[in-house]
């Protein structure tokens, strides 16, 4: 009785939150959002008795993956406040296209033999090592390298966009950007010698990265020049 | 069974101590008079906050967070085997420690490329 | 000096934040004026990028009130109270640093004895600042609730039997307003030299246990260690004296250099490091430490006797009167050089025309814009915390 | 139904004594460190200054509750919520004798590793909703560190584990008192495990010196800059909550919780027992926290990520070798 009211209760939030993980305008709210549809869900892990799994759940899913999502939504700037829209801009389409989809697996679940409450002892988390590591051990062993592949994408990329440059160099960027301000005025100046603005392509202050002296530490070539 | 729903009763439990800390709290605290704009600006050591705070992060956080899933979920992995290891015998060990050192690799490289510095 | 005046070029760290940066997307974070670390209330504006400081702009100036203007209007007797409040920190060095210019100014002679009191109350002050300067640098690395308030309680227990010590003298723990022109105010009670030879045993007994809290401790070296670095030249540069151009490698001291008081009596041993960081600064001033202990036992043991003023007796505020010239005097405090600039002739000449202070703290804070980039936001607060600065002194 | 009553006595039973325990733990840390500062902390309120923790927290619940106008109601409000019933709620499945124990979980373990593991959210969204520039530092400070501190957590987490072949606090200590202490017994998984432990667990907790999250000195007050009144006390509650189970559950998993001499025929004797051993490593980390200065962030991480990472696989790998080659570990 318990469990039915429960259930009733869990699935309810269930689809509730989840409609607003993809409702919500703002991201932070749909990945906060996201953890309460998990959380529940390890709820109904724990439903099933399946305590394992539930524990694994609210510990990878909400611990991890939401934490993932929070930083990979914190070093974008979609965060501060502007309007996101998660849901697809024809609801028409998505309504007809989830409801079919929602058809076929309530038709494919009824059709099938699955009882319709956990009977008998739920399998234990031994057994689970034992399947785990006897009949799928290629798999699960397969799985550590999917694993390494992950670390080490990740690592890549992440090099590639920021470990390049130290901030030390702050120094030699800030008197690059300085010297070429001030060719680029002089330049402005030769050039034109009239009082009428100059040309808006020549006004345009030149970037401070596009003064930076290469790597070697030979001097830009405006500096030279001047 | 019974034990999950004790933990259940136990966290709502929890829920109803501290939610109640703060439900009598918000009966018991004083109200302000008068509406002040200034007070409900946010602190930043006395000056006007320039921009917003929700900034841009780096993208290091992320790949911290990152390498705390895998690891996360390398561990999770090791939690079935852990309370089966007299059963599992030497098999098992080996399958695990084959699991772990092709893992501890993406470490020694991520230490290697001083990926897990923060700076 | 063996640092040579390289001319290195330096960037303006004043250049706008868009030519510094072009790409990135900042936050500008304002550090101060009401921040638990910044000493008393100065600001600095950080520019981060996450936690990396890419540009930093002090700005000094909320305790601004204006000693100096008012020290143009005040007779010669009657400023010393008022740079009392100069740095607050250290009020003794301040009193005699405008009483020596105007003696300079006056030419008024200073009893041997007096000088020989005047060094005593400068070393200790000494001790009593850089006490203090130890406890509140922890307490930047330790925060309110936690290690660091530990040292900083016990640095204030040993501050405090100096302040009694003052106190005993002089009648004030704080504003002691005991020099004046041509010597001293109170002399010495009986007993009291004997209470500060024990007191100077005290300390220096605990300071090997406030070593081993500090920069023994490998958190507290992780934290100060490369950080902050300031080297000798930059800091001649922007003009830092003190301690901190000491542990930036110059081995400059106007004790030994240019001996005031009765400095030129003693051997004074100069502390000295290379590393130019937050480390090499608590170094050089726990040295230094150990250094007024043992000098404030030699000036004790060579106390002379005899008058300690030479001056005319202080009933009559307009006695003093001068109308030509001008003078500058240097004194080493525990901060470093603090300078004192006087042209006579103002208010009929009972007045300096123009009295200006050379703060060594000012100057420490320069080094700011140089040292933050790159640095993160726990380190601006060691680095920040390591100068030493006060705020009284700097904003004046 | 029957359990669901069961687990809710217990919560609050257990709930009020770790708030009583906490706030006579505030007392005596104010008056240990007091005395470390040759200072005499709190006198006024009551004998010796007893009553002073449930004077400040009257004055919090009296004052006034602001929430920045730019931030997030809503979040604002949830944070605290959320961090202190996270923490709380980790001491259901803690055994105070072989018989009292909320909540005797098969996989205890597991929930108390992911229970703590939203902790990191709800202090997220408190720098979040906050819209203030330090609550934001550091509640990314505080998910950085929180996350990479929990692998080293979950590891040697395991060691008990792998030794005992449950997951169940409650076997965990049963095996324990059949055997030695986990901490003295193998001594080689067992003892660095628990330094481990015990770190990663002061970590999580955010208590110096690993308190960065927080960081008076630098970031003003971290994530609660913002709270004031009963918010603010909230997290502090947490925190010391978050401190004592997390002690609880320490000297559950390697000394031996409620096991001891006679603790067999004398079921109150555990209880003694299970106390002292979680006041002493509350004590042990009191006192660290007013010896020590605090770590920087990238040190912090530079340290986990480093070390306690490689040495915790480690120590499980060594923890099944033991069982694999020593007979009569289980």
């Amino acid at each position: 009785m318990i469990t039915t009211i429960g259930f009733g209760l869990l699935a309810a939030l269930l689809v509730g939150s989840a409609l607003y993980v993809v409702r919500a305008t703002n991201l932070v709210h749909s990945v906060l959002g996201l953890g309460v549809t998990l959380s529940i869900t390890a709820l109904l892990y724990a439903l099933l008795e399946a305590n394992f799994v539930a524990g694994v759940q609210v510990l990878l899913y909400v611990g991890g993956v939401v934490t993932l999502m929070i930083f990979g939504v914190m070093v974008t700037r979609r965060h501060d406040g502007i309007v996101v829209r998660s849901d697809s801009a024809n609801e028409v389409r998505g309504l007809l296209g989830g409801g079919g989809i929602f058809v076929l697996l309530a038709l494919s679940i009824l059709e099938s033999d699955l009882p319709s409450s956990p009977v008998g002892p739920a399998p234990s988390t031994a057994s689970l090592a034992s399947e785990l590591l006897g009949p799928h051990v290629v798999a699960f062993e397969a799985l550590s390298m999917l694993l390494l592949a992950a670390i080490v994408g990740a690592i890549v990329i992440a090099r590639r966009r920021d470990f390049g440059e130290p901030r030390q160099d702050l120094v030699t960027r800030a008197r690059a950007a300085r010297e070429a301000l001030r060719v680029e005025a002089l330049r402005a100046e030769a050039e034109a010698p009239s009082p009428e603005p100059a040309a808006s392509d020549a006004a345009e202050p030149p970037r401070a990265d596009e003064a930076l002296p290469s790597t070697d530490g030979s001097v830009p070539a405006q500096e030279a020049s001047s | 069974m019974t034990e999950s729903y004790a933990a259940l009763g136990f966290l709502l439990g929890a829920f109803l101590m501290a939610g109640g800390m703060l439900a009598g709290a918000a009966l018991l605290r004083v109200r302000a008079t008068k509406k002040s704009p200034l007070k409900d600006t946010t602190y930043e050591c006395g000056e006007e906050p320039v921009g917003a705070a929700w900034m841009q992060f780096h993208a290091r956080y992320y790949l911290v967070a990152l390498v705390f899933v895998l690891f996360d979920v390398e561990a999770v992995f090791l939690f079935p085997w852990a309370i089966e290891v007299h059963e599992l015998g030497r098999a098992g060990l080996i399958a695990i420690v084959s699991f772990v050192a092709v893992l501890m690799l993406g470490w020694a490289y991520g230490v290697r490329k001083d990926a897990l510095r923060w700076e | 000096m063996e640092v040579a005046l390289r001319k290195i070029q330096r960037p303006d760290p004043y250049l706008d934040i868009a030519d510094v940066e072009a790409d990135a997307e900042l936050m500008l974070l304002h550090l101060g004026p009401q921040h638990p670390s910044t000493h008393g209330v100065f600001r600095i504006d950080l520019y981060l990028d996450g936690e990396i400081i890419v540009k930093a702009v002090p700005f000094p100036g909320y305790l601004h009130r204006g000693v100096e203007k008012l020290c143009e209007r005040l007779t010669f007797v009657q400023q010393t109270p008022v740079v009392d409040k100069h740095d607050y920190v250290a009020p003794m060095t301040s009193e005699q640093a405008i009483n020596m210019a105007f003696e300079a100014l006056l030419k008024v002679e200073v009893p041997r004895r007096a000088r020989y009191l005047r060094s005593i109350f400068a070393e200790m002050q000494r001790i009593a600042s850089h006490l203090l300067w130890l406890g509140t640098f922890t307490l930047d690395l330790g925060g309110a609730m936690g290690g660091g308030t530990t040292l900083f309680m016990h640095c204030f227990r040993e501050r405090e039997t100096i302040l009694d010590l003052f106190e005993e003298v002089t009648g004030a723990r704080f504003h002691y307003n005991t020099h004046t022109i041509g010597g001293n105010r109170h002399d010495l009670t009986a007993g009291w030299a004997a209470k500060v030879k024990s007191a100077m045993d005290l300390i220096e007994s605990r300071l090997s246990e406030y070593v081993s809290m500090s920069y023994e401790n490998r958190i507290f070296r992780q934290r100060t260690s490369g950080v902050g670095v300031l080297d000798g030249a930059l800091a001649l540069e922007l003009g830092v004296s003190g301690p901190i151009l000491r542990a930036s490698g110059v081995d400059h001291d106007l004790r030994r250099d240019a001996p005031f008081h009765a400095y030129d009596e003693v051997e004074v041993k100069v502390a000295t490091a290379t590393e130019g960081d937050c480390l090499a600064r608590t170094k050089v001033r726990v040295e230094e430490l150990r250094e007024s202990i043992r000098l404030v036992r030699l000036f004790l043991d060579g106390l002379p006797e005899g008058p300690i003023n030479g001056g005319k007796p202080i009933k009559l505020a307009g006695q003093y009167k001068v109308n030509t010239g001008q003078v500058y005097v240097g004194i080493e405090t525990p901060r470093g050089e603090l300078g004192t600039y006087v042209i006579a002739g103002g208010e009929g000449g009972a007045s300096p025309y123009r009295l200006k202070f050379r703060a060594p703290s000012l100057h420490a804070l320069s080094t700011l814009p140089y040292v933050l980039p790159g640095a993160t936001l726990s380190d601006c607060v060691a680095i920040l915390g390591s100068l030493d600065p006060i705020m009284g002194e700097v904003d004046r | 139904m029957s359990a669901l009553l069961r687990g809710f006595v217990y919560g609050l039973l257990v709930v009020n004594a770790v708030l009583l325990t906490s706030a006579v733990n505030i007392w005596f840390e104010r008056k240990f460190s007091a005395r470390m500062q040759s200072r005499v902390g709190p006198t006024r309120v009551g004998p010796l200054g007893l009553l002073q923790p449930f004077a400040d927290v009257a004055k919090l619940m009296s004052k006034e509750d602001t929430v920045p106008a730019s931030g997030n109601r809503v979040l604002f409000t949830a944070a605290p919520l959320l961090a202190t019933v996270c923490a709380l709620a980790a001491a259901a499945v803690v055994p105070f004798t072989p018989d009292v124990v909320a909540a005797d979980l098969d996989v205890g373990v597991l929930w108390v590793l992911a229970v703590g593991s939203i902790t990191t959210i709800a202090i997220f969204m408190a720098g979040w909703a906050s819209n203030n520039k330090f609550a934001l530092l550091g509640g990314m400070r505080s998910i950085a560190q929180a996350v990479s501190y929990e692998v080293p957590l979950v590891l040697s987490a395991m060691v008990p584990v792998v030794l005992s072949g449950t997951m169940s606090l409650s076997g965990i200590v049963t095996w324990q008192s059949e055997h030695l202490w986990i901490a003295a017994w193998p001594l080689i998984p067992g003892l660095p495990a628990f330094v481990i432990f015990f770190l990663a667990m002061t970590a999580e907790a955010n208590r110096i010196p690993f308190d960065i999250p927080e960081a008076e000195s630098e970031l003003v007050a971290g994530v609660t800059t913002e709270y004031s009144g009963m918010k603010f006390a909230l997290f502090y509650v947490g925190e010391y909550a978050h401190t004592l189970v997390g002690s609880a559950i320490a000297s559950a998993l390697f000394l031996g919780g409620w096991s001891g001499p006679m603790a067999a025929t004398m079921p109150w004797l555990g209880l003694v027992y299970m106390v002292v051993k979680t006041l002493f490593l509350f004590f042990m980390i009191t006192w660290v926290r007013w010896s020590l200065v605090r770590f920087r962030s990238d040190q912090l991480l530079a340290i986990c990520w480093k070390w306690l990472v490689p040495i915790s696989v480690g120590l499980v790998l060594v923890a099944a070798l033991w069982v694999e080659l020593v007979p009569g570990v289980h």
